[in-house]
């Protein structure tokens, strides 16, 4: 068969073409979504800079919108600094497990009604799945780098990303329970129906447990011990530099966006709203569902930086017990009570 | 072109077990397991079970080989790199283990797939996968399903009871 | 048979903590040996900053040694400053003004209030709480700018003089003052909002870094870390020196000895500070800044010097050869400045230099107390450890 | 449709990659990674098998293999750093404590 031929068989050319499609869907999600991390530390450093007082950047372009660009080409051109006894392959590698962990779950989310890369049937268990795998960046890192505050920043990260997805994996069960699916759409589906619109009001309690998780998961304040700067300096990215910082960087900031997604499809109704307030006002009828995530999203992502500028740092013997103790048992009384609801509503 | 992607699978499968088995350095070995781990996930998908495909990633990768690079990365492996990596003999070992394939060769010959059970593909996936295992797992096989808990339980108790310091009387 | 039991062979990881590290508060190092997060062994090492002020005095006249005190305890100076003077007016016997004894008080308080803060907001960020950090910077500059509103410099002020303060200070000035004063009690109340109750807060320095009272005394601690420990002891009220038994206030005192009663202390001290200095400007008497026979130790005004003889040649005369009246002896002299008890130790063989000068840097004893309150301790608790005892390495190592 | 021969080959070389490492490896952690390969391989066949056999019972029993292979780690290792603390050696020919 030449290639003509293998080209002109039935179905082939629609194959080429959804491919297509899929790969610009890819490459269109990619930039937007790092366009929104560029974005969403100018966000942060603002939100974070007001709080304190303060202005945040404002020297690069008209209220510093330009910052973002400053910073990435600052890094895109600084040395690229490798310790002598780093493991070399592996020291490459882990910002990239990194960053490729955290785009990948990318995949699955659905940014409006119809619009999402892969819709599978298991999409809460890829991105769990996917954020496991994203654990290997930070220990490889902590490990490759050869010093010792890296080290110990990737050994606290290990055991704080291990424990805590165990206790974001239990709290999501209380919303596969009450939506009855793992695919992400029918899941926003499934709260669209729900007389109140999202399942953060029945599953406060899921709720709860998901967003301590989530912040634990995330690296970020108050549970930021891998890199907390005043113990461990940086934690495990202390040996980073350049690009590959960068790419750290980039990673933790999708992660953010990732947790805040996940956080509006299993718990705020996604790209929906709920229909008592569109009853109320049928305008808000024809808002965009993109908008509606968007909104959704940035307050989430708000949330972070207001976590951030508020509380003082856990300790790392107080974050472990906070996790085992408090929210593993919360969010296994969560679905005993979801149980109970569900066996005794039907 | 699923052969296709089963070739590939199945090549990589087999070259990073053999990467895994013959590595020097055991934080790479644990790498390349990560990496079949993802290409068995892989498979999996091919065969229509997505959600062992997820949970093999959760379980496997998310957790038991982090436990595993938990554990080497805090012993000192410059020193245990320079060692001889092999027992005495291992010609002999890689022969046992051509041995085995070979029976199982032998023992492959006379199977035949006889037996169709109620769940085929298209019945999967009517239900999806994951409500299908979970019919099954939850009504035939739930007293196993409660002995793998105590199981874990048990597995759990003693990690903490091996691994904890001796008490210093 | 192979059972036997062997030692435990694992090895503790050593890290070295500083001397450049975001929270060791200037050169200090650090030696943590580390069993897992615990810490099995701690040993500070101390002289990175050395610059020898205390042998550099010997080659100085009197006057000259001041600028050195600046640099020990840099975010306080002006206490040191104060200090110093203090030390060397007993040993000349002479004593200065009421007008600059109050001058004194209000500017030894303002630096109180400037160090306090300087020692939450890096305490607080130590512990990662960012915004107290950015919040009391706002009050640390407004001081700042006071200062540089009184004597033209911010932190290496150099102010006081042997015998009195080197100008009076304008309405001007004490009305700014009053009305931080005024201010200033809110602004506490912000820094407490953000961390008083938190519980994370609570839960990292509730119950750590405990010392109790006999071992704080026997440790020789000073100031808040003494205070924390429930020991009612300040050198402000024991021996007052300047306007301080003229003015109220109250010394705060913890109970447990914890991080968190340093903590408790040190914001109640920002209190009582800022009522002192209210105080102060409110009585402050009318009259001179300098010492009637204090022209024998210190320099004539400059425009004198350009103008007379005599001025000129007794310039000449304190500059070259130092005040020429100094008597000889010795003496110790301690003030209650924000760290602790600084003593200064001046032996004085008649010559218008000193023949040595002894600094007693509280930051250097309570340096030597970190082994004692972070062996057994987590790694995060070091930390906390080292910003409660609030050193400062310039004046540790002199 | 790929053959249901395939997987069953490739479970078994798997496997086979497996018990080569496991008998003939010193350092006992990759010896533990072995036993994970061998796992694997069965798991492999097992689910190829549920899918050509329509039959989910193969794939119930992958789920709990990986249930014992988290049990299995979690002690294997425990008893690797509780060894490890007392002989300093990662070599299973070296480790005699367990004869007699």
């Amino acid at each position: 068969m030449s290639l003509f031929e293998f080209l002109m068989q039935p179905g082939i050319f629609d194959m080429v073409l959804n491919i297509g499609a899929i790969v610009l869907k890819i490459a269109v999600v990619i930039a937007v979504a790092m366009f929104h991390v560029a974005y969403a530390t100018y966000f942060e450093r603002k939100v974070i800079g007001h709080m304190q007082v303060r202005m945040g950047p404002m020297e690069v372009g008209p209220h510093g919108l330009l910052q973002p660009v400053a910073d990435m080409l600052k890094l895109f051109f600084k040395e690229d600094i490798i310790p002598a006894n780093a493991d070399k392959p592996v020291f490459y590698l882990a910002p990239v497990i990194s960053l490729t962990a955290a785009l990948s779950s990318l995949a699955v989310i659905p940014f409006f009604d119809g619009f999402v890369i892969a819709d599978i049937n298991v999409g809460l268990l890829f991105i769990l799945a996917v954020s496991s795998v994203g654990t290997y960046g930070i220990i490889l890192a902590g490990w490759s780098s050869d010093s010792k505050y890296s080290f110990l920043g990737g050994l606290r990260s290990s055991a704080q990303v291990i424990s805590y997805e165990v206790a974001m994996g239990l709290s999501l069960v209380g919303v596969i329970m009450m939506a009855g699916s793992l695919n992400l759409t029918e899941i926003v589906r499934a709260q669209e129906a729900y007389p109140t619109g999202m399942y953060a009001v029945p599953q406060i309690l899921g709720f709860f447990v998901f967003v301590v998780a989530a912040f634990a998961e995330t690296n970020r304040a108050p549970f930021d011990l891998p890199e907390a700067e005043n113990e461990l300096v940086a934690g495990y990215f202390v040996e980073y530099s350049g690009m590959r910082f960068a790419l750290f960087y980039a990673a933790e900031y999708i992660g953010m966006m990732i947790m805040g997604s996940l956080a509006v499809t299993c718990f705020l109704g996604g790209w929906t709203v709920p229909h008592f307030v569109t009853q109320a006002l049928p305008l808000l009828d024809r808002v965009p569902g993109i908008v509606w995530f968007l909104v959704k999203l940035y307050f989430t992502i708000f949330f972070y930086y207001w976590i951030r500028a508020t509380l003082p740092r856990f300790r790392y013997d107080q974050l472990m017990g906070l996790g085992w103790k408090l929210l593993i048992p919360l969010a296994l009384l969560n679905i005993l009570i979801t149980g109970i609801i569900k066996v005794t509503v039907h | 072109m699923v052969e296709w992607f089963f070739g590939y699978l199945a090549g990589a499968t087999i070259l990073l077990s053999i990467l895994v088995v013959l590595g020097r350095n055991p934080v790479h070995s644990v790498l390349w397991m990560l990496l079949m781990f993802l290409h068995v996930a892989g498979l999996y998908l091919l065969l229509n079970a997505e959600f062992l495909a997820a949970t093999q990633v959760i379980v496997y990768a998310g957790a038991i080989l982090v436990l595993f690079l938990f554990v080497v990365m805090l012993l000192n492996l410059k020193e245990e790199m320079r060692v001889r990596q092999f027992t005495g003999g291992w010609l002999f070992r890689g022969l046992i283990a051509l041995g085995i394939i070979y029976v199982l060769r032998k023992g492959l010959e006379g199977f035949r797939v006889e037996f169709k059970g109620p769940w085929s593909i298209e019945a999967v996936e009517r239900a999806t996968h994951t409500k299908a295992l979970g019919q099954v797992l939850f009504t035939d096989y739930i007293l196993p399903f409660e002995v793998a808990s105590l199981v874990l339980l048990v597995a759990i108790i003693g990690a903490v009871f091996l691994a904890k310091k001796r008490l210093r009387s | 048979m192979a059972g036997v039991e062997k030692p435990l062979q694992t090895k503790e990881l050593t890290v070295s903590m500083g001397p450049q590290h975001p929270s060791t508060h200037g050169v200090l190092r650090l030696v943590l040996e580390l069993d897992g997060e615990t810490v099995v062994k701690c040993t500070p090492h101390v002289g990175y900053l050395h610059r020898g002020v205390e042998k550099l005095a010997e080659g100085m006249t009197y006057l000259q040694a001041l600028p050195l005190t600046d640099r020990l305890d840099y975010i306080s100076s002006m206490s040191n400053n104060v200090g110093y003077c203090l030390a060397v007016e007993r040993l000349f016997g002479i004593e200065a003004p009421d007008r600059a004894k109050f001058i004194r008080t209000i500017v030894c308080e303002m630096t109180r209030i400037s160090s306090h803060i300087i020692w939450i907001a890096t305490h607080a960020l130590d512990l990662g709480a960012m915004t107290v950090f950015l919040y009391s910077f706002r009050e640390r500059e407004w001081l700042l700018d006071l200062f540089e509103k009184l004597c033209g410099a911010r932190l290496t002020v150099s102010y006081p003089r042997i015998g009195g303060v080197r100008n009076d200070v304008s309405q001007e000035f004490l009305d700014s003052l009053y009305k931080f004063t005024e201010e200033f009690p809110k602004r506490i109340e912000e820094y407490e909002t953000l961390i008083d109750q938190n519980r994370i807060w609570l839960g990292r320095t509730k119950g750590i870094g405990v010392i109790s009272a006999e071992e704080a005394i026997n440790w020789g601690l000073s100031g808040p870390v003494l205070r924390g420990s429930g020991v009612d002891y300040d050198i402000r009220k024991r021996f007052p020196y300047d306007a301080y038994d003229r003015i109220e206030f109250d010394v705060p005192i913890g109970s447990n000895g914890d991080v968190y009663d340093r903590y408790r202390c040190r914001m109640e001290e920002l209190r009582q500070s800022n009522r002192i200095i209210k105080q102060c400007i409110e009585r402050m008497p009318r009259g001179p800044v300098m010492a009637p026979d204090a022209p024998k130790f210190s320099l004539p005004p400059k425009e004198r010097v350009l103008a007379d003889m005599e001025s000129l040649i007794h310039h000449f005369v304190l500059i070259t050869k130092g005040p020429m009246a100094a008597p000889e002896g010795e003496i110790y002299v301690a003030t209650e400045v924000p760290k602790g008890e600084l003593g200064f130790y001046i032996v004085s063989d008649g010559t218008g230099k000193p023949y040595r000068m002894r600094v007693r840097a509280p930051s250097f004893v309570h340096v030597s107390l970190l082994p004692r309150l972070c062996e057994g301790s987590l790694v995060a608790d070091v930390v906390a450890n080292i910003g409660t005892i609030d050193i400062v390495l310039g004046e540790c190592d002199r | 449709m790929v053959p249901l021969y395939w997987y069953l080959w490739l479970g078994s070389a798997v496997f086979a990659i497996g018990v080569f490492g496991f008998i003939a490896r010193r350092n006992i952690i990759i010896m533990f990674l072995s036993i994970e390969l061998m796992l694997n391989g069965v798991n492999i066949s097992l689910v190829a098998l549920s899918h050509y056999m329509q039959d989910l019972r193969g794939q119930i029993l992958v789920f709990f293999v990986i249930a014992v292979a988290a049990a299995e780690a979690a002690i294997g290792l425990a008893i690797i750093i509780a060894m490890f603390r007392n002989r300093a050696t990662l070599h299973a020919d070296e480790i005699a404590g367990m004869k007699g």
